[in-house]
């Protein structure tokens, strides 16, 4: 019923290839280690502020926040600072969470119909685990990155190294990042496929990128712990691309490298364009960036324009006999 | 209805599996029973709204009777809106369908149909946005998820945007805070551009917009029906009570939705308010012209809701009142809380509202001038302004329902379950997951109280109801009490269905019941004409 | 509701953050990076020619190696490696390696440094003290 | 729908494989430029040296009747001095007696013999530091049961108690274990401590446990344990499982105790008193 998956599947598969077969059977190096890399990013770069700026030029009329709990009313009735804020602080409080903790998947629950035809809600936090683990190992990754694009590499990356390789084991020591991203990204997908709602509504869209950061992980892995590329040479390379002096580093560099890179670089570029965008979409939504205060604030619309009203005049006009004769004052007799 | 099944079989017929089919290629069902009657065209005209080309029509047709460039209407409301509403276009945008909100909805709760999924239901306007409006989409097609503008497709808007009642609930869950309701507004008020719309959202209205209310109430009928209630409570309490209609320099207007004037049982909430407002000796006067807090206008569209919503300054400016009380309302308040002020204002009478019995300001209404009941009446009690016997509510168990609109969009959570602790002496609240922020829509909300779709309000209605069940068996609770005078007419009707013996009803009639008058004679009944609870010694004031 | 200016504030420094690596190396960063260092071989080292195994080997598998001769060593107790050359070495990256690649800071960190491999062998093992 | 799923698991699972197989092939490849490297066919890569000294049970006599105080501190001196074993004991701090790190020290018979006192021994002979106590490498360890990294284990060759400090991880289940309380635990860095580091043996780092390990290294290369060397003949090393070595002949002839020889943990050190 849902070959969305296959699509997406497929489509990364024969990505991989072309890079592959590029590199090893065609010599394209340069190709798809220096073009396509500068043109992903430039799209990435492009795309990313033409959309957010696309965004911002839309109005925001109304002040329209979810309320998650208790107003600012009367003084002694506790007001729920967070998922009710009423000044831009609280604001920035409520928004904070939601980017650094995602709060509202925190709260997500299971319905389920039990005995007795009891419907019941039981507080569910898999997929607001799955998605953390996810998201802040691609960021602790991605961080991790910084020491192929800095020379001499900054500190903080130097000590992220040590937190994420703390467990000392295996050679090379083990980074626990790389794969709590795969598994992440494993358990978002098998959600995706094996819960019957969400297959439903997945589309190749959704699995495209699950795919690609897969494949990213994949490729990721296994040239650190298994076949062993020369990082000399990766870096060589990729202080090239962050220098603006590229070059293809002699002796060349393995062809699962490039099927990486180009991962990466089709992720970068499909951003934009993609529901990845959510990375900015959350800041800018307006039942969560807005304050709970519009009784005590006027929120201006900025193409609020005059409307037909059906006015006191015209209604007394209407009715004025009736409200005469029922004792009800009226402007004009 | 007459067919409607009995409550165990409907029950046992959810089916939460999902179709074989891609939901893309799975018609709406437009059979009889299972959609709205369109609107009659005369409330279209009367409103100056886009018309169908046909008088009379039934979305059970195969053609409908709209302009032939239909599409290009749509598009152009749909990129007119792209612009005025960040909301939409975040929204179109940022949805990764993680999947948190799909057992969310009431609607889909209750009827399985996995377009009532809030992802989906977004994603039947979502999937034209990309087709017309986004790069991939143009390039790729279905592929990035595109689905052209077709007959098929505005069926399916008709269907399943009047399907959802706004009440946000999903957008508590969703990481990125996508709000359907918001989504809805858009799409009804796309459908209403070609004349779609409903005539139990369209028919209050046109009335509103005419009397002042929803019900077309006249004003000597208005102040007639007044008039009744005060006769009702001379004869159950002994006090003579006359309000004031569009009297000038009163202090305080005060508003409530015109259901509290016209059907029970908001009209013993009314009874309540006015007994309130005697105990206090408050100085306001009622409307004949601001006759109504609701707004179906919020329904249709943000003109309409801002067309509809200026009677209350412009009212209120020519009594010279100081400010505003407003009844127990649902939608109304979402109105009043987060567009009246941007849309009406600013306000340009009175001052900051200020108690005149307690003194206290209510700050953060200092820019719109308008209260909440709840809120005055909690600073009341909170003040021992109030003299109440709760022991009156003894035979009262209640559990109180979070309406959709003051919970999500307002947050008014302790202000009426205050009130409510003071008024009755058996209180249990359900279980958490189904109260407030998370509380659960009657299935009628967002103009959707029509008897054409019963069978669809009592599934939609069902999780409310199923939360209410647990409270009744477990502690016998046979009373709901609520703010809002939609839930007030779509609870009863559910609670009949799934849970019978439980009754529904506003705060302020509780109060009422509760108030000790001045000058009253020995209660023997409640305001409903039942007979009190025996009069055992009193016990303490239980005020926990 | 003017926000124009927080978005554009806002966007501005995720670009900020991108571009890091681009900022980063043009401001702190050590010049001709994208050539990686040589590591330099002693005197001794140079005339081996080899290393207890091929160059290429060595360069790619040091690692392994170390790891698989730290294993042998200490829970096999076996304290004598045959190289693929029928060369006799003593497995010990204290006496064997460092004997010839006495060095450390020209040989070894060169390129971990490069490539911010940071390993921990120093923390117990001991290496010649350098000659400044 | 379940065959959808099964589909989708095939598919993917091929696919996976795919593009995993392409990049071991390339690894493989890497590999092959020493196609019989470390493990391959062509024999045995790792040998012991021709000198090594081998048994199948490490085994220690010590004669205390031989010993005075100075030699015992003798050779602790020398174990200390070879094996890196910092030394706290001018150091301020407040608890430094318990940071205090020891392979082997001298103590007196109450200590090392509990409850074997003789009764009419002299108060000075039973106080007097000339029992020599190390680590027992009992034949039965319970350190190695504790241990859960394996980083102490027991070799199956020679029978010695090893400790690969590569491996641990500082839980210190195994001093809580050893009833003889010879291991230590490196609560500070101890390089610093190292008066004059021995270059061919490593240090140790903050949070490793260590002990005695019969002088494994020096065995290795066919020399006695530093102690042994040290002790002018009062410590005889041997192969408990050879009838025929010194030791089984001199346990053959004399009366020799070991420490807490009711738990069951059968030391192979063994005290002639």
């Amino acid at each position: 019923m849902n070959a969305a998956y296959l699509y997406s599947l497929v489509t990364v598969v024969v990505l991989g290839l072309i890079a592959y077969a590029g590199v090893e059977a065609a010599g394209l190096d340069v190709l798809f280690g220096v073009i396509i890399p500068y043109l992903a990013f430039i799209i990435f770069l492009v795309g990313f502020a033409n959309k957010i700026i696309d965004w911002s030029k839309s109005a925001v009329p109304f002040k329209i926040p979810t309320t998650m709990g208790q107003q600012k009313s009367l003084a002694w009735i506790k007001q729920n600072k967070i998922d009710s804020p009423y000044t831009t602080g609280q604001v920035v409080i409520r928004m904070l969470l939601e980017i650094l903790l995602f709060r509202s998947l925190f709260k997500n629950t299971r319905t389920g119909f039990g005995a007795g035809r009891r419907i019941s809600y039981k507080w569910v936090i898999w997929l607001w685990l799955f998605a953390l683990l996810f998201h802040y190992s691609f960021l602790v990754v991605v961080i991790r990155h910084l020491r192929f694009f800095t020379e001499p590499v900054p500190f903080f990356v130097s000590f992220l190294e040590r937190i994420d390789g703390m467990l000392q084991i295996l050679l090379p020591n083990i980074f626990l990042s790389g794969f709590a991203l795969l598994a992440g990204a494993l358990l978002l997908l098998v959600r995706r496929v094996f819960l019957p709602k969400l297959a439903y509504i997945s589309r190749p869209a959704d699995y495209f990128p699950l795919f690609l950061i897969i494949g990213i992980a994949v490729t990721g892995l296994m040239m650190r712990y298994l076949s062993k590329v020369d990082v000399i040479r990766i870096k060589e390379l990729t202080m090239g691309l962050a220098t603006l002096q590229p070059s293809i580093p002699e002796g060349g560099i393995s062809g699962l490298f490039y099927v990486h890179l180009f991962f990466v670089s089709i992720l970068v570029a499909y951003i934009p364009f993609s529901k990845i965008m959510h990375m900015g979409g959350i800041f800018l939504s307006p039942t969560r960036n807005l304050a709970n205060n519009s009784r005590a604030k006027r929120h201006e619309n900025p193409w609020n324009y005059p409307v037909k009203t059906h006015t006191y005049e015209e209604y007394e006009e209407d009715f004025r006999d009736k409200m005469k004769e029922a004792g009800i004052p009226v402007e004009k007799e | 209805m007459a067919e409607t099944p009995k409550p165990d079989e409907l029950f046992e017929n959810i089916d939460h599996g999902m179709p074989d089919e891609p939901w893309e290629e799975v018609p709406p069902d437009l059979s009889e029973g299972r959609f709205c009657y369109p609107t009659k065209k005369k409330n279209l005209e009367y409103l100056d709204m886009p018309t169908t080309t046909k008088d009379e029509w039934s979305p059970a047709d195969a053609e409908w009777p709209i302009p032939d460039n239909w599409k290009e209407i749509i598009h152009e409301g749909f990129k007119d809106r792209l612009e005025k509403y960040r909301s939409l276009k975040v929204f179109m945008d940022t949805c990764v369908r993680c999947g948190a909100c799909a057992d969310k909805c009431h609607f889909f709760i209750g009827t399985g149909d996995p377009k009532n999924m809030p992802v989906l239901r977004a994603e039947l306007l979502r999937s034209v946005y990309r087709n017309d409006f986004t790069t991939a989409g143009k390039i790729l097609g279905r592929i990035a998820g595109g689905r052209p503008l077709t007959r098929q497709v505005l069926k399916e808007w008709f269907s399943y945007f009047y399907q959802c009642t706004e009440c946000r609930r999903c957008s508590v869950y969703c990481p990125y805070g996508i709000d359907t309701a918001e989504v809805t507004m858009m799409a009804r008020e796309l459908l209403s551009l070609l004349g779609l719309n409903i005539n139990w959202i369209l028919e209050p209205a046109a009335n509103c917009f005419r009397t002042g209310n929803h019900l077309g109430i006249q004003p000597h009928a208005f102040r007639e029906m007044i008039e009744f209630f005060c006769d009702d409570i001379e004869e159950i309490t002994g006090v003579k009570i006359e309000p004031t209609f569009n009297r000038k320099g009163a202090e305080i207007l005060f508003i409530t939705p015109s259901g509290d004037v016209f059907a029970d049982p908001g009209t013993y909430t009314m009874m309540g308010y006015l007994l309130l407002f005697e105990h206090l000796g408050l100085d306001y006067t009622l409307s004949t012209y601001a006759s109504e807090g609701g707004n179906f206008g919020l329904f249709t569209s943000s003109e309409m809701m801002k067309r509809l919503n200026a009677k209350m300054y412009a009212e209120a400016g020519r009594l010279g009142v100081k400010w505003i009380l407003g009844g127990e309302c649902g939608h109304m308040w979402r109105v009043i809380h987060q567009y009246m002020d941007t849309m009406n204002g600013p306000a340009d009478f009175g001052e900051t509202p200020k108690s005149p019995v307690t003194g206290t300001v209510f700050e953060n209404a200092a820019s719109t001038r308008m209260v909440h009941i709840t809120e005055f009446t909690a600073d009341l009690l909170r003040n021992n302004k109030l003299k109440l016997d709760p022991s009156r509510n003894d035979n009262k168990v209640v559990t109180f329902h979070d309406s959709c609109n003051p919970s999500r969009a307002m947050g008014l959570l302790e202000e009426p379950r205050y009130v409510l602790k003071h008024a009755c002496n058996h209180f249990y609240e359900m279980p958490e997951n189904t109260i407030r922020e998370q509380t659960f829509c009657c299935g009628s909300g967002s103009g959707l109280n029509t008897e054409e779709i019963m069978e669809l309000r009592l599934l939609g209605g069902l999780p409310r109801a199923n939360a209410v069940k647990y409270v009744h068996d477990k502690y016998g609770v046979n009373m709901l009490a609520c703010i809002c005078a939609i839930d007030r007419a779509a609870l009863p009707p559910l609670m009949d269905y799934w849970v019978p013996g439980v009754d529904v009803t506003g705060i302020h009639e509780m109060v009422g019941n509760a108030l000790l008058m001045e000058g009253e004679a020995e209660r023997t009944m409640d305001l409903r004409f039942e007979p009190l609870p025996y009069a055992e010694e009193t016990e303490e004031d239980a005020d926990e | 509701m003017n926000d124009k200016n927080k978005i554009i504030t806002g966007l501005v420094i995720f670009f900020l953050v991108v571009l890091f690596p681009f900022w980063f190396n043009l401001i702190f960063g050590t010049p001709g990076a994208s050539t990686a260092p040589e590591a330099e071989l002693t005197e001794k080292a140079k005339e081996a020619e080899n290393c207890v195994e091929e160059t290429q080997y060595m360069r790619a598998e040091h690692m392994q190696l170390l790891d698989q001769w730290r294993d042998t060593v200490v829970r096999d107790g076996k304290r004598l490696y045959m190289a693929e050359d029928g060369g006799k070495y003593d497995p010990s990256l204290s006496n064997t390696c460092m004997d010839c690649h006495s060095n450390k800071v020209e040989f070894c960190d060169r390129c971990h440094n490069y490539a911010s491999v940071a390993p921990y062998c120093w923390d117990c093992h001991t290496y010649p003290e350098e000659t400044e | 729908m379940e065959n959808s799923r099964r589909r989708f698991l095939k598919t993917a699972g091929f696919s996976i494989l795919g593009v995993g197989a392409g990049s071991i092939l390339v690894g493989l490849e890497t590999r092959s430029a020493r196609a019989a490297g470390p493990g391959s066919d062509k024999g045995p890569v790792f040998a012991k040296a021709e000198e090594a000294r081998e048994a199948r049970r490490w085994g220690m006599v010590i004669d205390t009747r031989e010993l005075d105080e100075q030699t015992c501190r003798k050779m602790q001196e020398e174990c200390h001095r070879i094996h890196n074993v910092p030394d706290f004991s001018g150091d301020e701090h407040p608890r430094s007696s318990k940071h205090e790190i020891k392979w082997i020290w001298p103590t007196e018979f109450t200590h090392a013999f509990p409850g074997q006192e003789a009764e009419f021994l002299a108060e000075k002979l039973s106080h007097k530091p000339i029992i020599p106590v190390l680590c027992n490498h009992c034949d039965n360890p319970p350190c190695v049961q504790v241990c859960p990294t394996k980083a102490t284990f027991k070799r199956e060759s020679d029978g010695i108690v090893m400790m690969d400090f590569h491996r641990c991880i500082g839980c210190r289940f195994c001093m809580a274990a050893c009833p003889f309380g010879s291991r230590s635990f490196n609560f500070r860095d101890p390089r610093p401590a190292i008066k004059d580091e021995n270059p061919e043996f490593p240090t140790r780092t903050k949070g490793v446990v260590e002990k005695c390990n019969f002088c494994a290294e020096r065995l290795a290369v066919g020399k006695q344990p530093a102690c042994v060397e040290a002790s002018g003949g009062a410590l005889i090393f041997g192969d408990l499982e050879d009838p025929e070595s010194d030791i089984r002949k001199l346990l053959a002839d004399e009366y020799a105790i070991r420490r807490k020889p009711n738990l069951g943990t059968f030391p192979s050190v063994f005290y002639i008193v």
